[in-house]
């Protein structure tokens, strides 16, 4: 069932590529069917176990699947994300791009199924395909596809470097989510560095960042919301089951390091946020900041800010999807994103106005939504592992989020209707369902995060590894 | 007087002879039934001979014979580079059935097979006799395939090739020639012997053996002509060489470097090898950055992969030699699948097809051929699926694993350099404000359309099944 | 091994086909005229053979002087296409000259 | 706290507060989602549910006040976030006070809303806007943990937000609620900061463990949490520097403006350090710092309020003022007189801003008071409304303000604080002076509204609150009958002028013995000045206040010259004063144009050029090495030879050199 789970959207994906016709309502059905049918695959293959070998030489590798505890939560926002995203599809050619958001949905949930070092570098790899074509075929500019592909393939080759040394020191990489293949030595450090580095560019982080504003405006909404939501996620959960798991004291002892370049991110991303006029921007600059936090956390490897870092992850990919599925209505209505010609949109369209309040509201950290626990526990675990400094420089990076993402939504909804810019009716009732499930999740893990909190302080395993079929040794 | 050969030593070169043998028979059809049958029957004909030899061939592994007093020593090694070359005699075929003229064509599909019976010799020999004449048969035949097509520049490219080759053929020769005065016997076996690490003749002689090595493997500085013979040849020949005669040099090299040197000499004799590999990396794929067509950027692209190649070799192991050999495969599949979608895209002799310009906008207008070539070029530059992302991963763990991590660090380097010149490609197909450029594009032949298909699946089957055959050590004795 | 043949010593023999060999490459670099080149690329060959000829008469071993004459054969067979080649790209050139053919660079 | 897990209050299940909890939020959602089917019932619906909130915080009384074994009140356990992270419920004294005033004001406020909102355009979103008020200020008085605390401090002020910036069509209210909403989250994150240091000492977030832990802290880290619980009160109080979003808020509807910036919201601050008393009481620093910006902000407030002209404004100012006063009190250490002020301003304040509401809807939304004038006559309700508000406010005997404010001001000195004291008193006679400077101005005299702006000195009618340019969304086209909006007034007139008697009586007074299982025996009242000759120095000081304002105003000879004069006094205020000491343009200079610059740097700058420009440097490095490796690349045979020979050269000088060795 976990293979299926791969290879379902994957296939549908590609089907869909092949395919002729541009039926809009088809294909968006075909996606939503199909991204709900993952989501209950995964549910259901919660406790499966899949192994097949593939490599025995220069080490050990399986096609070893299985879902853990935080890529749970993970591949659950994967799929609604996913789900909600095809749903907001609004193109002329819109069966590429379903066809493009399964494949990225394919290959994101192989990597979070992966339990195999090697096939996690696979898809990590993988997964920058879809987007790039997107970026290709409908970015605003090719330059925005070649950014993102160089700076993520080379995060990519380093990822792959790390794995093949890993590989040798240890002879097998099959060790994600088991216990007990911590490695040590001379080397290490720099296998370490070899993740670590990939995975600041994929989340990302400063001075790594460069490539995320370009990509983020330039990718269609839809696609956008995925990729922000989720494929930022990527090297954030590398860190957890990676880095974390099997390179403890190189983390311990660089932690300074990466919680330097968290702090930057946090607050550079903060400040830009708060002077740029392309709206998409606003919330890439965000991201920047919103993950940097998660990177202190994880810097810091305290359990409570490990277990706010897991819910921060979830939250920030909700809120992040349904910024940017309603910012492409937004654009979609008025044709622009510049905040300097927006305004008033919430006078015609109260019910989009409403969900993008939500949605912004949900990324300042508004007490009582996701992303306030999040960043609650993360900076609680900050200041118990001993970094006040850093705890302030986060309280002060959630001032400024409210200055930004104010500024971002009154700069919409608010002030007089704009009335050189055009007046279209509000949110459909598809448009509606597409970013509903998004904002509810958020109320709802607000209110009651325990089950998501918990997966991130059991993401580092500690159980003994259960015995999986089929693996041979060499 | 008797003949010093026996059955088995003939047995021995039973596929080599079969291959020759159907470059006659090609050349004999042709003559009688010409005016019925122009093109499809030399090629059927060629397909079986070739197909023929590849199972003769198989059949020759796990048995270990060394024929001709130790000249062609038949092993698993020979065996797995044989087929790897005859792999790249059927691409090559297969790119030649995409319509045009039929002018010597069964000529030209002679000289290729002879020019395979060379490398098949290639893979086997073990004196720098054999290796010679499978040089200079390899070789020889390759000048005039380059320069059969009626275009300005695949003239030059021959003479260029030829000019070139002859004095790296001449400066290996002249290795030999030295090697042959250090130890007294053609065998590479004899060089093996402790003695020779002191035995200025033999660092010398290696030294020249290992320039006109080096020249086939069109590795930088001996790179220069490599661009302009890819791009002067006929498709199809390009396609032969950066296969074919890569395998066969490849195997030379890998038997002179695991079996023919001193124990203690061997790494800092081939360091410079190794050196000019890890220049060839980067230098290959920047030099990609500028190119205006296809073939010579595949060509430009060859010098890195070769480069690649090697790095897995350097450290002289075992592993090293199936990563080796993993890659080649990988390399051959993917590089004649670029050639099939350029084979299906270009027709005629004078190829306009190949000029990167004429591949705007084919994202909208032949979406398949799109992908399939977004495909190869995603492969060359290792992103997964492809088994182009496995080989490279393998290679880092053999370089991580014999300590050249600046080889290492220059494979990656090199990699997303380029990644940057195969993008551009990508870019100019699937650009929307180049939609409008898509010149009308024939369907093409079928048989490319049939190698680009098997090529695919190859690419991404070996990700899933890697071929590492164990036992791939070559033999001297 | 012997030192010495025909009382000239081998290291002679030696230098005298280096002389021939560092020749012969000069003339393949400097030379305009293909079939000059060519000339001097056999000038290589020949400087081999002699190397050969001389070492398998030092070692007794006559695989030395059976490798010459494949090497004379191959050269042979070489100059035949060389020919062949020069002639097909320089048939209605003024004059042969290798640096008029340049359509392919960059 | 004598219970080992250290919860307040007696723990159990207690429907009837999860109810009225709730229903405010079920009344929101409804009318938020059901607006435009509900018409104007979206009005009769959130005042019912405010009225039937009120009705069961009555109702909770009893398990409010309930005692058992040294636990006060009831605790009702919600859910739990992780070990440490138990959120719910928690009704006692303290809480049960916030939430009558809440429910009960609250609801008369809604009631009278719908006579002031009749003919909005988004008059049921006004109401969902309000019920949610209402919801998010009960999590936050009833919460027994911090995080629900900050949780309900968060959705307070999203409400106050949404509620300031309810005419989102004018960019200046736009820019008020953005202002608001900011200041207020730098008070949040105060909150914030204040938990992470508290669980990381007691590793939980309730308030028993935190309290119970309180002689644990240390004398550094105790401080640091008081002063990180101080800034959000500072924010949500708007005390002295964070107070200059509460004038700007004014830009709200008037019956916002007086249930969330006078009665309720900006008196969380009191709530919030009368509720940590336990950390206060342990940590002096923490009083005098506390003690003393109430102090500066009460006074800052009153110098403000005289020089203003906004009727709304005023008040917000004297709100400011007022809370100070509170503030100083609880600060100090006087809870149960910060907490009463808290009582009785709540009556009288929101009495005011609800009668300055009749004059603004009356004038069709003028807020000037040199446009006024002589409004006695006309509108007879709200001058005695605004009386009884501005006599209770200034401290005459008998009313309201005087007990709870003369109760802050002894407890100052009570607590040791002569300069607070001294501070109070002064205060106590310029606000005798501002509002009835207000009242003179608005009732006195002939109506001004006819009279063209600049000869009044309004040089900016377009800033300066008139009518003239506020398009309020067709406000004006209906008129709700005139009891729906008095009634609530009218209402509010009992309390303004009674509640203070709930003191009388020293020890003995139902209010110490409502609060003394609070916040325990009050400091020893060992001062030389009696309570007696307190009340009276302030009333001295209260009735010079009144007679200037009379001389300047009230007389009949400036009551003739009321045009002239106050064009004057527009035209000749000091600088200093119509900036307001420059707070705001201090903050803005330090904080927003600071961080705008460096927003500006790191996106023109640093990230296009430093961060990115490396990249692409090296990728044009890599495109010309490209052209260098083109370029090379001759097409003459011979420099290829040439490579070859220069290869060759190489081989040979390394393996010629090895071989020798």
């Amino acid at each position: 069932m976990l293979l299926a789970l791969v290879l379902l959207p994957i296939i549908a994906g590609s089907a869909m590529l092949l395919l002729r016709g541009e039926d809009r309502r088809l294909y968006r059905g075909i996606g939503v069917v199909v991204a709900l049918a993952t989501l209950v695959l995964a549910v259901a293959a919660r406790s499966e176990d899949w192994s097949a070998p593939w490599l025995r030489a220069p080490f050990v590798a399986n096609f070893h699947l299985g879902i853990g505890a935080l890529a749970f939560w993970l591949i659950v926002l994967l799929a609604l994300c996913t789900a909600c995203a095809v749903l907001a599809v609004e193109s002329a050619r819109p069966r590429a791009l379903v066809g493009q958001l399964l494949l990225l949905e394919g290959t994101m949930l192989g990597l979070f199924i992966s339990r195999d070092l090697l096939l996690f570098a696979l898809f990590y790899d993988l997964m920058l395909v879809p987007v790039f074509f997107v970026l290709l075929e409908r970015g605003e500019h090719p330059r925005d596809a070649w950014r993102y592909i160089i700076y993520n393939f080379a995060g990519g080759l380093l990822l792959l470097f790390a794995t093949a040394a890993f590989g040798v020191l240890h002879g097998t990489t099959d060790v994600i989510g088991s216990a007990g293949n911590a490695i040590s030595g001379a080397w290490v450090p720099w296998i370490f560095w070899g993740f670590a580095i990939a995975f600041l560019v994929k989340t990302p982080a400063f001075p790594l960042h460069t490539w995320m504003p370009n990509t983020y405006a330039s990718l269609p909404p839809p696609v956008a919301a995925v990729v922000g939501a989720v494929q930022s996620k990527a090297g954030l959960y590398g860190f957890f089951v990676i880095a974390m798991t099997l390179m403890p004291q190189e983390i311990a002892r660089y932690s300074t390091a990466l919680i330097v370049l968290g702090t930057i991110s946090l607050l550079y991303g903060a400040v830009a946020a708060l002077v740029q006029t392309d709206a998409k921007r606003v919330v890439a600059y965000s991201s920047l900041s919103h993950l940097g936090l998660i990177v202190i956390a994880i810097a810091t490897q305290q359990p409570l800010a490990l277990a706010g870092a897991a819910l921060y992850i979830v939250a920030h990919g909700l809120f992040t999807a349904a910024l940017f599925i309603g910012l492409g209505y937004v654009e979609e209505r008025e044709e622009t994103r510049s905040l300097a010609r927006l305004r008033g949109i919430g006078a015609n369209n109260p019910r989009l106005a409403g969900a993008l309040t939500i949605a912004g509201l949900a990324m300042l950290g508004l007490p009582g939504l996701a992303g306030f626990v999040g960043e609650l526990v993360i900076i609680t675990g900050i200041v118990q592992s001993g970094n006040v400094a850093v705890a302030v420089v986060a309280v002060i990076s959630v001032v400024l989020a409210s200055a930004y993402v104010l500024r971002l939504f009154q700069g919409i909804v608010n002030g007089p209707v704009a009335h050189d810019l055009p007046v279209r009716r509000d949110l459909t009732w598809r448009e509606g369902i597409a970013i509903a499930p998004l904002l509810l999740a958020l109320l709802y893990l607000g209110v009651n995060p325990h089950a998501v909190l918990a997966s991130g302080s059991v993401a580092i395993p500690r159980a003994p590894q259960s015995s999986a079929a089929g693996v041979t040794t060499p | 007087m008797t003949l010093p050969f026996t059955h088995v030593d003939w047995a021995a070169v039973a596929p080599l002879e079969v291959l020759a043998a159907t470059g006659l028979l090609v050349l004999l059809f042709d003559l009688v039934w010409r005016p019925f049958a122009p093109r499809g029957l030399s090629l059927s004909v060629a397909f079986l001979g070739t197909i023929l030899t590849a199972a003769l061939i198989a059949q020759q592994y796990g048995t270990n014979v060394a024929a001709f007093n130790g000249g062609y020593i038949v092993g698993n090694f020979s065996v797995l580079f044989g087929e790897v070359v005859l792999l790249g005699t059927l691409g090559a075929l297969a790119l030649m059935g995409r319509g045009g003229s039929d002018r010597e064509s069964a000529g030209t599909i002679a000289l290729l097979l002879w020019s395979a019976c060379g490398a098949l010799l290639l893979a086997a020999a073990a004196t720098t006799m054999t290796i010679f004449l499978g040089i200079e048969l390899l070789s020889l035949a390759l000048y005039c395939l380059c320069g059969l097509a009626n275009r300005k520049s695949a003239r030059e490219a021959a003479l260029k090739y030829l000019l070139l080759s002859s004095t790296a053929s001449a400066v290996l020769l002249f290795g030999m020639a030295l090697l042959f005065g250090a130890s007294g016997s053609v065998s590479l076996a004899a060089l093996a012997s402790p003695a020779m690490v002191t035995n200025p003749l033999f660092w010398m002689g290696s030294g020249f053996f290992l320039v006109g090595i080096a020249f086939k493997l069109s590795l930088v500085p001996f790179h220069a002509w490599a661009p302009d013979v890819y791009q002067g040849a006929p498709l199809p020949i390009a396609a032969f060489m950066t296969v074919v005669t890569k395998a066969a040099t490849i195997a030379i090299f890998a038997r002179f470097a695991y079996a023919a040197l001193p124990a203690g000499a061997s790494q800092m004799l081939l360091l410079p090898v190794w050196a000019i590999a890890g220049i060839s990396m980067i230098v290959g794929n920047v030099g990609m950055l500028a190119q205006h067509d296809l073939k010579r950027l595949l060509g430009y692209s060859g010098i890195a992969q070769v480069g690649y190649i090697l790095a897995a070799l350097a450290g002289t192991t075992r592993l090293g030699l199936r990563y080796a050999f993993f890659y080649l495969v990988v390399y051959a599949v993917m590089n004649l699948g670029a050639f099939a979608v350029a084979a299906v895209l270009s027709s005629g002799d004078d190829e306009e097809g190949t000029q990167i310009q004429s591949y705007r906008g084919l994202g909208a207008r032949r979406p398949l051929l799109a992908a399939a070539m977004t495909f190869f070029l995603l492969a060359l530059a290792g992103l997964p699926p492809t088994a182009g992302f496995l080989g490279k991963i393998l290679i880092l763990a053999v370089a991580a694993g014999t300590g050249y991590l600046w080889l290492a660090a220059l494979l990656l380097v090199g990699t997303a350099i380029s990644l940057y010149a195969y993008a551009k490609i990508i870019l100019a197909m699937y650009r929307p404000d180049h939609r409008v450029h898509a010149a009308d594009i024939p369907r093409g032949a079928p048989l490319p359309w049939v190698s680009l298909a098997l090529c695919l699946v190859a690419t991404v089957a070996l990700t899933f099944y890697p071929l590492l055959p164990s036992g791939l050590l070559p033999l001297v004795k | 091994m012997a030192t010495s043949f025909a009382g000239v010593p081998i290291f002679d023999y030696e230098a005298l086909a280096s002389v021939l060999f560092f020749i012969g490459l000069a003339g393949a670099i400097a030379r305009r005229n293909p079939l000059v080149m060519l000339m001097s690329i056999e000038l290589m060959f020949n400087a081999a053979n002699l190397a050969f000829i001389v070492f398998a008469r030092a070692w007794l071993n006559n695989a030395g002087q059976i490798f010459a004459f494949l090497v004379i054969t191959v050269a042979a067979a070489e100059a035949a296409i060389a020919l062949a080649i020069v002639v097909v790209v320089f048939r209605s050139a003024p004059q042969v000259n290798v640096d008029d053919v340049r359509v392919l660079h960059g | 706290m004598a219970n080992p897990e250290h919860v307040m209050g007696v723990v159990g299940s207690y429907p009837l507060l999860i109810a009225l909890w709730l229903l405010p939020l079920a009344g929101a959602v409804l009318c938020w989602a059901f607006g435009p089917q509900l018409k104007r019932a979206a009005g009769w619906l959130a005042t019912a549910v405010a009225f039937a909130a009120f009705a069961l915080t009555v109702a909770s009384w009893g398990s409010g006040t309930q005692s058992l074994n040294g636990a006060l009140g009831a605790d009702q356990p919600l859910v739990r976030w992780m070990p440490g992270f138990h959120l719910g419920l928690l009704l006692d004294p303290l809480s049960l006070l916030w939430a009558c005033i809440i429910t009960g004001v609250g609801a008369l406020i809604h009631l009278y809303s719908i006579g002031y909102m009749e003919g909005d355009s988004a008059f049921a979103r006004f109401f969902a806007y309000m019920n949610f008020f209402l919801f998010a200020m009960l999590t936050l008085v009833l919460s027994d943990n911090f995080v629900g605390l900050l949780i309900g401090w968060g959705l307070v002020g999203l409400a106050s937000y949404f509620l300031i910036g309810f005419w989102f069509y004018k960019p200046s209210a736009v820019a008020a609620a953005r202002k608001a909403f900011v200041i207020n989250v730098a008070g949040d994150v105060g909150i914030m900061f204040a938990i992470f240091l508290i669980v990381q000492k007691t590793g939980s977030i309730g308030f028993g463990n935190a309290f119970a832990a309180a002689d644990t802290y240390g004398p550094t880290l105790l401080l640091a949490i008081c002063i990180s619980l101080f800034i959000g009160a500072a924010a949500k109080s708007a005390q002295v520097p964070l107070h200059t979003w509460l004038p700007d808020a004014m830009e709200g509807p008037t019956p916002v403006s007086a249930l969330i910036h006078a009665a309720t919201m900006v008196t969380a601050g009191v709530y919030l350090i009368a509720r940590c008393a336990p950390l206060w009481s342990h940590d002096g620093n923490a009083q005098l710092l506390v003690g003393t910006i109430g102090g500066v902000t009460a006074l800052t407030g009153a110098v403000l309020g005289m020089v203003q002209w906004d009727i709304k404004r005023i008040l917000a100012y004297s709100t400011m003022s007022q809370i100070g006063y509170m503030i100083m009190g609880v600060g100090v250490g006087a809870y149960e007189a910060g907490v009463a002020h808290f009582f009785t301003h709540a009556f009288f304040k929101a009495q005011l801003f609800l009668g300055s509401g009749l004059i603004i809807h009356a004038l069709a939304n003028e807020q000037d008071v040199r446009r006024m004038g002589g409004l006695r006559k006309r509108l007879p309700f709200a001058f005695i409304a605004m009386l009884v508000g501005v006599l209770a406010i200034c401290g005459i005997p008998g009313l309201s303000g005087s007990f709870s404010k003369d109760a802050v001001i002894q407890g100052a000195l009570n607590h040791g604080h002569p300069w607070l004291y001294a501070v109070g008193i002064v205060t106590a006679g310029m606000t005798a002076y501002y509002m009835f400077r207000m009242l003179f101005v608005t009732f006195f005299g002939r109506y001004r509204g006819e009279i063209d702006p600049s000869e009044l000195g309004i040089r900016h009618p377009e800033f300066a609150g008139t009518a003239a340019h506020a398009d309020t969304g067709g406000h004006d086209s209906h008129h709700a009958p005139a009891w729906l909006m008095n009634l609530p007034v009218a209402i509010l007139i009992v309390p303004s002028i009674f509640a203070g008697w709930l003191l009388y009586g020293g020890a003995d007074s139902p209010w110490h013995r409502f609060f003394d299982p609070q916040f325990g025996v009050a400091a020893p009242a060992n001062v030389p000045i009696s309570e007696l000759t307190t009340t009276l120095v302030t009333l001295a000081f209260v009735a010079v206040g009144i007679l200037v304002a009379y001389l300047r105003y009230g007389t009949a000879a400036a009551r003739e010259s009321a045009v002239e004069r106050l064009r004057r006094e527009s035209v000749g205020m000091w600088p200093i004063l119509a900036n307001a000491f420059y707070f705001d343009v201090a903050l803005d200079a330090l904080f927003v144009k600071t961080s705008e610059m460096l927003g500006r740097l790191v996106s023109r700058v640093l990230d296009p050029h430093v961060v990115d420009g490396t990249v692409r440097e090296a990728a044009i490095a890599a495109q010309g090495s490209g052209a260098l490796v083109r370029s090379l690349q001759t097409g003459f045979v011979r420099a290829y030879a040439v490579f070859l020979a220069v290869g060759i050269a190489c081989f040979a000088a390394f393996y010629a050199f090895h071989g020798v060795h």
